[in-house]
Protein backbone atom coordinates (compact mmCIF):
# COMPACT_ATOMS: atom_id res chain seq x y z
CA UNK A 1 0.00 0.00 0.00
CA UNK A 2 1.62 3.41 -1.07
CA UNK A 3 0.98 6.97 0.53
CA UNK A 4 -1.78 7.86 -2.05
CA UNK A 5 -3.67 4.68 -0.80
CA UNK A 6 -3.31 5.32 2.55
CA UNK A 7 -4.25 8.82 2.65
CA UNK A 8 -7.67 7.60 0.62
CA UNK A 9 -7.97 4.73 3.50
CA UNK A 10 -7.72 7.59 6.37
CA UNK A 11 -10.22 9.75 4.54
CA UNK A 12 -12.84 7.14 3.45
CA UNK A 13 -12.52 5.97 7.03
CA UNK A 14 -12.76 9.23 9.16
CA UNK A 15 -15.35 10.97 6.45
CA UNK A 16 -17.29 8.20 5.77
CA UNK A 17 -17.61 6.99 9.68
CA UNK A 18 -18.62 10.65 10.68
CA UNK A 19 -21.09 11.06 7.26
CA UNK A 20 -22.59 7.78 8.58
CA UNK A 21 -22.62 9.01 12.14
CA UNK A 22 -24.69 12.06 10.76
CA UNK A 23 -26.83 10.77 8.45
CA UNK A 24 -28.39 7.88 10.95
CA UNK A 25 -28.88 9.96 13.91
CA UNK A 26 -30.38 13.45 14.79
CA UNK A 27 -33.34 15.67 12.84
CA UNK A 28 -33.56 15.67 9.21
CA UNK A 29 -31.67 18.65 8.54
CA UNK A 30 -28.38 17.02 10.15
CA UNK A 31 -29.07 14.12 8.23
CA UNK A 32 -28.79 15.75 4.68
CA UNK A 33 -26.02 18.04 5.17
CA UNK A 34 -24.16 14.56 6.25
CA UNK A 35 -25.59 13.16 3.37
CA UNK A 36 -23.87 16.07 1.40
CA UNK A 37 -21.00 15.66 3.17
CA UNK A 38 -20.62 12.21 2.19
CA UNK A 39 -20.01 13.70 -1.69
CA UNK A 40 -16.81 15.73 -0.05
CA UNK A 41 -15.57 12.93 1.73
CA UNK A 42 -15.68 10.09 -0.56
CA UNK A 43 -15.07 12.12 -4.17
CA UNK A 44 -11.18 13.29 -3.32
CA UNK A 45 -11.17 9.65 -1.63
CA UNK A 46 -11.81 8.08 -5.36
CA UNK A 47 -9.36 10.55 -6.84
CA UNK A 48 -6.82 9.08 -4.92
CA UNK A 49 -7.13 5.77 -5.67
CA UNK A 50 -7.04 6.27 -9.22
CA UNK A 51 -3.65 8.08 -8.37
CA UNK A 52 -2.64 4.64 -5.94
CA UNK A 53 -3.66 2.30 -8.39
CA UNK A 54 -2.07 4.22 -11.33
CA UNK A 55 -5.28 4.13 -13.27
CA UNK A 56 -5.88 7.99 -15.09
CA UNK A 57 -9.16 6.27 -16.55
CA UNK A 58 -10.33 5.89 -12.23
CA UNK A 59 -10.75 10.08 -12.55
CA UNK A 60 -14.51 9.37 -14.17
CA UNK A 61 -15.64 7.74 -11.13
CA UNK A 62 -14.84 10.87 -8.93
CA UNK A 63 -15.96 13.14 -12.07
CA UNK A 64 -19.28 11.21 -12.06
CA UNK A 65 -19.72 11.56 -8.32
CA UNK A 66 -18.86 15.58 -8.37
CA UNK A 67 -21.44 15.91 -10.48
CA UNK A 68 -24.63 13.42 -9.42
CA UNK A 69 -23.71 14.09 -5.63
CA UNK A 70 -24.82 17.67 -5.72
CA UNK A 71 -27.66 16.17 -7.36
CA UNK A 72 -28.86 14.15 -5.08
CA UNK A 73 -28.28 16.73 -2.51
CA UNK A 74 -30.64 18.55 -4.15
CA UNK A 75 -33.56 15.96 -4.56
CA UNK A 76 -32.98 15.43 -0.81
CA UNK A 77 -33.53 19.78 -0.34
CA UNK A 78 -36.26 19.89 -2.39
CA UNK A 79 -38.31 17.23 -1.54
CA UNK A 80 -37.67 17.45 1.85
CA UNK A 81 -37.84 21.12 1.68
CA UNK A 82 -40.96 21.15 4.34
CA UNK A 83 -39.06 19.15 6.81
CA UNK A 84 -35.83 21.16 6.83
CA UNK A 85 -37.55 24.72 7.42
CA UNK A 86 -37.55 24.50 11.45
CA UNK A 87 -33.87 23.01 11.08
CA UNK A 88 -30.89 24.99 11.74
CA UNK A 89 -29.37 26.70 8.53
CA UNK A 90 -26.87 24.65 6.61
CA UNK A 91 -23.46 24.11 8.52
CA UNK A 92 -20.93 26.34 6.60
CA UNK A 93 -18.23 25.85 9.02
CA UNK A 94 -18.47 22.45 8.03
CA UNK A 95 -18.62 22.99 4.26
CA UNK A 96 -15.77 25.14 3.90
CA UNK A 97 -13.33 22.67 5.38
CA UNK A 98 -14.57 19.89 3.38
CA UNK A 99 -13.81 22.61 0.85
CA UNK A 100 -10.95 23.14 1.87
CA UNK A 101 -9.83 19.56 2.16
CA UNK A 102 -11.05 19.14 -1.47
CA UNK A 103 -8.70 21.85 -2.53
CA UNK A 104 -5.57 20.16 -0.46
CA UNK A 105 -6.38 16.73 -2.43
CA UNK A 106 -6.25 17.88 -5.71
CA UNK A 107 -3.61 20.46 -5.59
CA UNK A 108 -1.63 17.63 -4.51
CA UNK A 109 -2.67 15.37 -7.31
CA UNK A 110 -2.05 18.29 -9.77
CA UNK A 111 1.48 18.44 -8.34
CA UNK A 112 1.99 14.94 -8.68
CA UNK A 113 0.17 14.23 -12.17
CA UNK A 114 2.23 17.06 -13.97
CA UNK A 115 1.08 19.53 -16.74
CA UNK A 116 -1.16 18.04 -19.19
CA UNK A 117 -4.92 17.07 -19.95
CA UNK A 118 -4.83 14.90 -16.98
CA UNK A 119 -4.10 17.94 -14.69
CA UNK A 120 -7.06 19.83 -16.49
CA UNK A 121 -9.70 17.00 -16.00
CA UNK A 122 -8.33 16.82 -12.44
CA UNK A 123 -9.20 20.80 -12.34
CA UNK A 124 -12.16 20.13 -13.58
CA UNK A 125 -13.57 17.43 -11.37
CA UNK A 126 -12.45 19.88 -8.51
CA UNK A 127 -14.36 22.78 -9.50
CA UNK A 128 -17.42 20.75 -9.67
CA UNK A 129 -16.64 19.26 -6.52
CA UNK A 130 -16.39 22.15 -4.24
CA UNK A 131 -18.89 23.96 -6.66
CA UNK A 132 -21.58 21.60 -6.14
CA UNK A 133 -21.00 20.88 -2.27
CA UNK A 134 -21.48 24.97 -1.86
CA UNK A 135 -24.23 25.29 -3.77
CA UNK A 136 -25.83 22.16 -1.97
CA UNK A 137 -25.30 23.80 1.31
CA UNK A 138 -26.93 27.14 -0.06
CA UNK A 139 -29.90 24.73 -1.79
CA UNK A 140 -29.83 23.09 2.29
CA UNK A 141 -29.91 26.45 3.78
CA UNK A 142 -33.22 27.47 2.40
CA UNK A 143 -32.94 27.48 -1.18
CA UNK A 144 -35.90 25.96 -2.05
CA UNK A 145 -37.86 28.48 0.62
CA UNK A 146 -40.42 29.39 -2.49
CA UNK A 147 -41.27 25.75 -3.16
CA UNK A 148 -44.71 24.55 -2.54
CA UNK A 149 -46.47 22.39 -4.96
CA UNK A 150 -43.93 22.09 -7.78
CA UNK B 1 -51.69 -20.33 8.53
CA UNK B 2 -49.84 -17.29 9.91
CA UNK B 3 -47.37 -20.30 11.86
CA UNK B 4 -47.48 -22.59 8.90
CA UNK B 5 -46.06 -19.68 6.87
CA UNK B 6 -43.52 -18.53 9.26
CA UNK B 7 -42.28 -22.59 9.78
CA UNK B 8 -42.08 -22.53 5.68
CA UNK B 9 -40.29 -19.32 5.90
CA UNK B 10 -37.80 -20.64 8.22
CA UNK B 11 -37.25 -24.31 6.47
CA UNK B 12 -36.81 -22.31 3.19
CA UNK B 13 -34.54 -20.02 4.61
CA UNK B 14 -32.19 -22.83 6.66
CA UNK B 15 -31.89 -24.80 3.41
CA UNK B 16 -30.71 -21.68 0.96
CA UNK B 17 -28.33 -20.87 3.89
CA UNK B 18 -27.22 -24.17 4.02
CA UNK B 19 -26.64 -23.82 -0.03
CA UNK B 20 -25.06 -20.67 -0.07
CA UNK B 21 -22.42 -21.84 2.84
CA UNK B 22 -21.91 -24.89 1.12
CA UNK B 23 -21.12 -22.99 -2.40
CA UNK B 24 -19.15 -20.31 -0.40
CA UNK B 25 -16.58 -23.42 0.81
CA UNK B 26 -16.34 -24.47 -2.47
CA UNK B 27 -15.36 -21.00 -3.63
CA UNK B 28 -11.12 -20.34 -4.43
CA UNK B 29 -9.84 -17.80 -2.03
CA UNK B 30 -10.00 -14.76 -2.45
CA UNK B 31 -7.77 -12.48 -4.21
CA UNK B 32 -5.96 -16.04 -5.87
CA UNK B 33 -3.76 -16.10 -8.64
CA UNK B 34 -5.66 -18.30 -10.76
CA UNK B 35 -8.06 -16.75 -13.07
CA UNK B 36 -9.39 -19.13 -15.45
CA UNK B 37 -12.37 -17.60 -16.97
CA UNK B 38 -10.93 -14.00 -16.69
CA UNK B 39 -7.83 -15.02 -18.47
CA UNK B 40 -9.35 -16.29 -21.21
CA UNK B 41 -12.05 -13.38 -20.96
CA UNK B 42 -9.25 -10.90 -21.47
CA UNK B 43 -7.33 -12.97 -24.50
CA UNK B 44 -10.56 -12.84 -26.42
CA UNK B 45 -11.15 -9.11 -25.72
CA UNK B 46 -7.61 -8.15 -26.52
CA UNK B 47 -8.04 -10.55 -29.74
CA UNK B 48 -10.70 -7.90 -31.09
CA UNK B 49 -9.27 -4.90 -29.79
CA UNK B 50 -11.39 -3.82 -27.01
CA UNK B 51 -9.35 -2.29 -24.26
CA UNK B 52 -12.46 -2.60 -21.59
CA UNK B 53 -12.58 -6.40 -21.02
CA UNK B 54 -15.76 -5.37 -18.94
CA UNK B 55 -17.52 -4.05 -22.57
CA UNK B 56 -16.04 -6.68 -24.02
CA UNK B 57 -17.70 -9.40 -21.68
CA UNK B 58 -21.27 -7.47 -21.50
CA UNK B 59 -21.30 -6.39 -25.49
CA UNK B 60 -19.42 -9.16 -27.25
CA UNK B 61 -18.69 -12.52 -25.62
CA UNK B 62 -22.33 -12.39 -23.64
CA UNK B 63 -24.38 -9.64 -25.76
CA UNK B 64 -26.89 -12.24 -25.87
CA UNK B 65 -27.29 -11.43 -21.96
CA UNK B 66 -27.23 -7.79 -22.84
CA UNK B 67 -29.84 -8.09 -24.82
CA UNK B 68 -31.83 -10.03 -22.05
CA UNK B 69 -31.04 -7.23 -19.57
CA UNK B 70 -31.95 -4.53 -21.65
CA UNK B 71 -36.01 -6.60 -22.41
CA UNK B 72 -36.27 -6.33 -18.35
CA UNK B 73 -35.51 -2.84 -18.20
CA UNK B 74 -37.54 -2.13 -21.29
CA UNK B 75 -40.58 -4.01 -19.83
CA UNK B 76 -40.49 -2.99 -16.22
CA UNK B 77 -40.39 0.89 -17.95
CA UNK B 78 -43.71 0.02 -19.89
CA UNK B 79 -45.06 -1.73 -17.06
CA UNK B 80 -44.46 1.28 -14.70
CA UNK B 81 -46.10 3.46 -17.99
CA UNK B 82 -49.31 1.28 -17.51
CA UNK B 83 -49.27 1.29 -13.37
CA UNK B 84 -48.77 4.95 -13.49
CA UNK B 85 -51.38 6.38 -15.60
CA UNK B 86 -53.60 8.99 -15.18
CA UNK B 87 -56.86 6.93 -13.90
CA UNK B 88 -60.57 7.99 -14.60
CA UNK B 89 -60.97 9.41 -11.42
CA UNK B 90 -58.06 11.44 -11.27
CA UNK B 91 -57.16 15.06 -13.02
CA UNK B 92 -54.27 16.83 -13.81
CA UNK B 93 -53.01 19.89 -12.03
CA UNK B 94 -50.51 22.45 -13.66
CA UNK B 95 -47.81 22.47 -11.92
CA UNK B 96 -46.71 25.51 -9.36
CA UNK B 97 -43.59 27.69 -10.41
CA UNK B 98 -41.27 27.49 -7.89
CA UNK B 99 -38.78 30.27 -6.67
CA UNK B 100 -36.00 28.44 -6.07
CA UNK B 101 -32.92 30.80 -4.98
CA UNK B 102 -30.98 32.00 -7.95
CA UNK B 103 -27.46 31.08 -7.12
CA UNK B 104 -29.10 26.97 -7.32
CA UNK B 105 -31.32 27.68 -10.19
CA UNK B 106 -27.90 28.89 -12.02
CA UNK B 107 -25.77 26.01 -10.68
CA UNK B 108 -28.44 23.28 -12.47
CA UNK B 109 -28.32 25.72 -15.88
CA UNK B 110 -24.47 25.34 -15.92
CA UNK B 111 -24.00 21.82 -14.90
CA UNK B 112 -27.21 20.34 -17.13
CA UNK B 113 -25.03 20.69 -20.32
CA UNK B 114 -22.12 19.68 -18.69
CA UNK B 115 -23.21 16.41 -17.23
CA UNK B 116 -25.29 15.49 -20.44
CA UNK B 117 -21.51 15.95 -22.02
CA UNK B 118 -19.87 13.67 -19.49
CA UNK B 119 -23.05 10.92 -20.55
CA UNK B 120 -22.41 10.78 -23.65
CA UNK B 121 -18.72 10.58 -23.20
CA UNK B 122 -19.00 7.94 -20.80
CA UNK B 123 -21.26 6.33 -23.55
CA UNK B 124 -19.03 6.50 -26.89
CA UNK B 125 -15.69 5.59 -24.22
CA UNK B 126 -17.54 2.50 -22.84
CA UNK B 127 -14.98 0.18 -25.14
CA UNK B 128 -12.17 2.35 -23.83
CA UNK B 129 -12.35 3.26 -20.06
CA UNK B 130 -14.72 2.06 -17.22
CA UNK B 131 -18.11 3.03 -18.36
CA UNK B 132 -20.96 2.18 -21.12
CA UNK B 133 -24.16 2.10 -22.28
CA UNK B 134 -26.03 1.97 -19.16
CA UNK B 135 -24.05 4.35 -17.06
CA UNK B 136 -24.09 7.30 -19.08
CA UNK B 137 -27.46 6.68 -20.29
CA UNK B 138 -28.32 7.18 -16.42
CA UNK B 139 -25.81 10.43 -16.24
CA UNK B 140 -27.44 11.90 -19.00
CA UNK B 141 -31.29 11.29 -18.10
CA UNK B 142 -30.39 12.58 -14.59
CA UNK B 143 -28.74 15.48 -16.35
CA UNK B 144 -31.99 16.88 -17.72
CA UNK B 145 -33.75 16.49 -14.84
CA UNK B 146 -31.67 19.23 -13.30
CA UNK B 147 -34.37 21.40 -14.47
CA UNK B 148 -37.09 20.05 -11.97
CA UNK B 149 -34.40 20.37 -9.36
CA UNK B 150 -33.37 23.47 -10.11
CA UNK B 151 -36.48 25.51 -11.54
CA UNK B 152 -39.92 23.68 -11.24
CA UNK B 153 -41.75 20.96 -13.59
CA UNK B 154 -43.16 23.34 -15.93
CA UNK B 155 -39.68 24.33 -17.31
CA UNK B 156 -38.56 19.94 -17.29
CA UNK B 157 -41.95 19.41 -19.24
CA UNK B 158 -41.14 22.35 -22.04
CA UNK B 159 -37.82 20.71 -22.73
CA UNK B 160 -39.10 17.22 -22.96
CA UNK B 161 -41.23 15.77 -25.27
CA UNK B 162 -42.67 12.81 -23.77
CA UNK B 163 -43.86 10.98 -26.93
CA UNK B 164 -39.99 11.65 -28.43
CA UNK B 165 -38.34 9.81 -25.44
CA UNK B 166 -40.53 6.85 -26.11
CA UNK B 167 -40.19 6.64 -29.40
CA UNK B 168 -36.50 6.32 -28.80
CA UNK B 169 -36.77 3.92 -26.28
CA UNK B 170 -38.60 1.34 -28.70
CA UNK B 171 -36.24 2.65 -31.61
CA UNK B 172 -32.85 1.79 -29.38
CA UNK B 173 -34.44 -1.66 -28.61
CA UNK B 174 -35.26 -2.75 -32.32
CA UNK B 175 -31.46 -1.07 -33.48
CA UNK B 176 -30.35 -3.66 -30.82
CA UNK B 177 -31.76 -6.44 -32.36
CA UNK B 178 -31.41 -5.05 -36.09
CA UNK B 179 -27.66 -5.00 -34.83
CA UNK B 180 -27.49 -8.96 -33.52
CA UNK B 181 -29.82 -9.67 -36.76
CA UNK B 182 -26.83 -8.36 -38.88
CA UNK B 183 -24.32 -11.00 -38.63
CA UNK B 184 -27.31 -13.90 -38.81
CA UNK B 185 -27.80 -12.45 -42.69
CA UNK B 186 -24.38 -12.44 -43.15
CA UNK B 187 -24.17 -16.06 -42.76
CA UNK B 188 -23.01 -16.15 -38.83
CA UNK B 189 -24.14 -16.27 -35.45
CA UNK B 190 -26.72 -13.81 -34.01
CA UNK B 191 -24.96 -11.13 -32.55
CA UNK B 192 -21.49 -11.91 -33.26
CA UNK B 193 -18.87 -9.64 -33.54
CA UNK B 194 -17.11 -10.29 -37.09
CA UNK B 195 -19.03 -7.64 -39.51
CA UNK B 196 -17.00 -5.06 -38.67
CA UNK B 197 -13.23 -4.40 -38.44
CA UNK B 198 -11.57 -4.08 -35.24
CA UNK B 199 -9.83 -1.19 -35.97
CA UNK B 200 -6.82 0.60 -33.85
CA UNK B 201 -6.67 -0.79 -30.46
CA UNK B 202 -7.38 2.50 -27.53
CA UNK B 203 -9.33 4.48 -29.78
CA UNK B 204 -12.89 5.61 -30.48
CA UNK B 205 -13.65 3.17 -33.51
CA UNK B 206 -11.81 -0.43 -32.16
CA UNK B 207 -14.01 -3.03 -31.00
CA UNK B 208 -16.31 -3.99 -34.23
CA UNK B 209 -20.05 -3.62 -33.21
CA UNK B 210 -19.22 -3.21 -29.39
CA UNK B 211 -19.29 1.01 -29.72
CA UNK B 212 -22.57 0.32 -31.45
CA UNK B 213 -24.48 -1.37 -29.25
CA UNK B 214 -22.92 0.98 -26.68
CA UNK B 215 -24.74 3.75 -28.28
CA UNK B 216 -28.13 1.70 -28.58
CA UNK B 217 -27.53 0.67 -25.03
CA UNK B 218 -27.07 4.10 -23.62
CA UNK B 219 -30.27 5.69 -25.93
CA UNK B 220 -32.47 3.06 -24.51
CA UNK B 221 -31.27 3.89 -20.83
CA UNK B 222 -31.16 7.43 -21.31
CA UNK B 223 -34.23 8.02 -22.60
CA UNK B 224 -36.39 4.66 -20.54
CA UNK B 225 -34.79 6.39 -17.22
CA UNK B 226 -36.72 9.78 -18.66
CA UNK B 227 -39.89 8.04 -19.65
CA UNK B 228 -39.79 6.46 -15.72
CA UNK B 229 -39.40 9.55 -14.07
CA UNK B 230 -41.79 11.16 -16.12
CA UNK B 231 -44.55 8.79 -14.79
CA UNK B 232 -43.58 9.37 -11.38
CA UNK B 233 -43.14 12.79 -11.34
CA UNK B 234 -46.31 13.51 -13.29
CA UNK B 235 -48.03 11.43 -10.13
CA UNK B 236 -45.85 13.28 -7.29
CA UNK B 237 -46.25 16.26 -8.76
CA UNK B 238 -49.47 16.76 -11.09
CA UNK B 239 -52.15 14.05 -10.95
CA UNK B 240 -54.68 14.61 -8.27
CA UNK B 241 -57.07 12.52 -6.96
CA UNK B 242 -60.86 13.79 -7.81
CA UNK B 243 -62.10 15.05 -4.20
CA UNK B 244 -65.36 14.00 -2.68
CA UNK B 245 -65.21 10.87 -5.15
CA UNK C 1 -7.08 -2.27 4.47
CA UNK C 2 -9.01 -0.54 2.15
CA UNK C 3 -11.02 -3.36 1.37
CA UNK C 4 -11.68 -3.80 5.34
CA UNK C 5 -12.51 -0.24 5.82
CA UNK C 6 -15.12 -0.06 2.62
CA UNK C 7 -16.81 -3.06 3.53
CA UNK C 8 -17.52 -2.25 7.48
CA UNK C 9 -18.82 1.14 6.37
CA UNK C 10 -20.94 -0.47 3.77
CA UNK C 11 -22.25 -3.19 6.18
CA UNK C 12 -22.91 -0.77 8.94
CA UNK C 13 -24.73 1.39 6.60
CA UNK C 14 -26.73 -1.23 4.90
CA UNK C 15 -27.82 -2.20 8.60
CA UNK C 16 -28.47 1.23 9.44
CA UNK C 17 -30.83 1.58 6.28
CA UNK C 18 -33.03 -1.45 7.54
CA UNK C 19 -33.02 -0.36 11.17
CA UNK C 20 -34.70 3.21 10.10
CA UNK C 21 -38.64 3.09 10.04
CA UNK C 22 -39.19 6.36 8.18
CA UNK C 23 -38.76 6.23 4.37
CA UNK C 24 -37.49 9.38 3.83
CA UNK C 25 -34.42 8.86 6.14
CA UNK C 26 -34.55 5.58 4.72
CA UNK C 27 -33.66 6.73 1.17
CA UNK C 28 -31.31 9.35 3.12
CA UNK C 29 -29.11 6.17 4.52
CA UNK C 30 -29.90 4.81 0.76
CA UNK C 31 -28.03 7.76 -0.77
CA UNK C 32 -24.67 7.21 1.48
CA UNK C 33 -24.63 3.61 1.24
CA UNK C 34 -24.82 3.51 -2.33
CA UNK C 35 -22.06 6.28 -2.48
CA UNK C 36 -19.74 4.11 0.04
CA UNK C 37 -20.77 0.93 -2.03
CA UNK C 38 -19.59 2.55 -5.55
CA UNK C 39 -16.13 3.15 -3.63
CA UNK C 40 -16.00 -0.32 -2.25
CA UNK C 41 -16.60 -1.79 -5.75
CA UNK C 42 -13.27 0.58 -6.67
CA UNK C 43 -11.39 -0.88 -4.27
CA UNK C 44 -12.13 -4.49 -5.52
CA UNK C 45 -10.92 -3.06 -8.59
CA UNK C 46 -14.24 -2.99 -10.58
CA UNK C 47 -14.78 0.15 -11.52
CA UNK C 48 -17.66 -0.50 -14.21
CA UNK C 49 -19.56 -1.40 -11.63
CA UNK C 50 -18.66 1.28 -9.53
CA UNK C 51 -19.98 3.83 -12.00
CA UNK C 52 -23.00 1.96 -12.72
CA UNK C 53 -23.94 2.25 -8.55
CA UNK C 54 -22.94 5.41 -8.60
CA UNK C 55 -24.79 6.34 -11.37
CA UNK C 56 -27.79 4.54 -10.01
CA UNK C 57 -27.10 5.20 -6.36
CA UNK C 58 -26.24 8.52 -6.16
CA UNK C 59 -29.50 10.44 -7.75
CA UNK C 60 -31.50 8.52 -9.62
CA UNK C 61 -33.13 6.15 -6.34
CA UNK C 62 -33.03 8.79 -4.19
CA UNK C 63 -35.42 11.00 -6.77
CA UNK C 64 -37.95 8.13 -7.10
CA UNK C 65 -38.03 7.23 -3.76
CA UNK C 66 -38.39 10.94 -2.54
CA UNK C 67 -41.38 11.26 -5.56
CA UNK C 68 -43.11 8.15 -4.09
CA UNK C 69 -43.07 9.41 -0.36
CA UNK C 70 -44.16 12.48 -1.33
CA UNK C 71 -47.15 11.26 -3.47
CA UNK C 72 -47.74 9.08 -0.34
CA UNK C 73 -47.61 12.07 2.21
CA UNK C 74 -50.10 14.23 -0.39
CA UNK C 75 -52.44 11.63 -0.59
CA UNK C 76 -53.00 11.69 3.22
CA UNK C 77 -53.17 15.02 3.42
CA UNK C 78 -56.37 15.40 0.49
CA UNK C 79 -57.94 12.19 2.57
CA UNK C 80 -57.72 14.25 6.05
CA UNK C 81 -59.20 17.04 4.09
CA UNK C 82 -62.16 15.16 2.79
CA UNK C 83 -62.89 13.40 5.85
CA UNK D 1 -40.64 39.36 -31.44
CA UNK D 2 -41.18 41.57 -34.44
CA UNK D 3 -39.23 41.94 -37.86
CA UNK D 4 -36.55 44.82 -36.53
CA UNK D 5 -35.47 42.74 -33.63
CA UNK D 6 -35.62 39.83 -35.64
CA UNK D 7 -31.92 39.34 -37.08
CA UNK D 8 -30.80 40.80 -33.57
CA UNK D 9 -32.30 38.12 -31.37
CA UNK D 10 -30.96 35.69 -34.28
CA UNK D 11 -27.62 36.92 -33.67
CA UNK D 12 -27.94 36.54 -29.89
CA UNK D 13 -29.31 33.11 -30.41
CA UNK D 14 -26.62 32.06 -32.54
CA UNK D 15 -24.05 33.27 -30.34
CA UNK D 16 -25.49 31.75 -27.19
CA UNK D 17 -25.39 28.52 -28.63
CA UNK D 18 -21.83 28.89 -30.13
CA UNK D 19 -20.39 29.50 -26.63
CA UNK D 20 -22.03 26.85 -25.18
CA UNK D 21 -20.38 24.62 -27.88
CA UNK D 22 -17.07 25.84 -27.93
CA UNK D 23 -17.29 25.24 -24.18
CA UNK D 24 -18.87 21.85 -24.29
CA UNK D 25 -16.20 20.51 -26.86
CA UNK D 26 -13.31 22.19 -25.28
CA UNK D 27 -14.63 19.61 -22.08
CA UNK D 28 -14.76 16.48 -24.37
CA UNK D 29 -11.00 17.53 -25.44
CA UNK D 30 -10.15 17.57 -21.93
CA UNK D 31 -12.24 14.69 -21.24
CA UNK D 32 -10.32 12.34 -23.66
CA UNK D 33 -7.11 11.04 -23.83
CA UNK D 34 -6.46 10.01 -27.73
CA UNK D 35 -6.99 12.67 -30.13
CA UNK D 36 -8.01 11.73 -33.54
CA UNK D 37 -10.22 12.88 -36.63
CA UNK D 38 -13.17 10.56 -35.30
CA UNK D 39 -12.86 11.92 -31.74
CA UNK D 40 -13.31 15.36 -32.51
CA UNK D 41 -16.26 14.65 -35.40
CA UNK D 42 -18.16 12.76 -32.08
CA UNK D 43 -17.19 15.66 -29.79
CA UNK D 44 -18.90 18.35 -32.32
CA UNK D 45 -21.61 16.44 -32.30
CA UNK D 46 -22.55 15.64 -28.35
CA UNK D 47 -21.13 19.36 -27.66
CA UNK D 48 -23.43 20.57 -30.29
CA UNK D 49 -26.48 18.29 -28.89
CA UNK D 50 -25.02 19.85 -24.97
CA UNK D 51 -25.41 23.52 -26.66
CA UNK D 52 -29.05 23.48 -28.15
CA UNK D 53 -30.66 21.66 -24.63
CA UNK D 54 -28.39 24.39 -22.55
CA UNK D 55 -29.90 27.01 -24.63
CA UNK D 56 -33.51 25.36 -24.40
CA UNK D 57 -32.72 24.63 -20.55
CA UNK D 58 -32.32 28.36 -19.84
CA UNK D 59 -35.18 29.33 -22.32
CA UNK D 60 -38.05 27.16 -20.45
CA UNK D 61 -36.97 28.52 -17.07
CA UNK D 62 -36.70 32.53 -17.75
CA UNK D 63 -39.86 32.25 -20.30
CA UNK D 64 -43.01 32.46 -18.19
Amino acid sequence: MNGWNLAAAVLLGAGGTAALWGVTTGPPARRVIAQNMTTSAVCPALLLLSQGYGRPAYVDLALLLALLGPVGTLVFARLLSGDLSDGRPGAWGLTWTAAGAGTVVVTALCVAVGPGRALVKLLVTGALLIGGNVIASRALAGGFRGVRGG
Amino acid sequence: MNRLRLWLLAVGGAGLAVLLVAACLDLPDFGGDRHPYGDRAVHASLLRHTANTVASVNFDQRAYDTLGEMSILFAAVLGCVVLLRQARDEHRAPPEPAEVARPVRRYALLVLPVALVTGLYVIAHGQLSPGGGFQGGVVAATALHLLYLGADYGALERVRPLGLYETTDALAVSAYLVLGLAPVLAGTAFLANTLLPYGTFDTLSSGGTVPLLNAAIGMEVASAAVVLLAHFLDQAVEIEEEHGS
Amino acid sequence: MLIVVALLLVAASATAAVAQRDPARQALVLSFMGVLLAALFTVLQAPDVGLSQLAVGSALTPLLIMLSVRKVRRRGRAKKETE
Amino acid sequence: MNRRTAPRAVLLAAGELLAWWAALALLWLVLITTVDTLERIVGAGCAAVGAVLARAGRRAVTWR
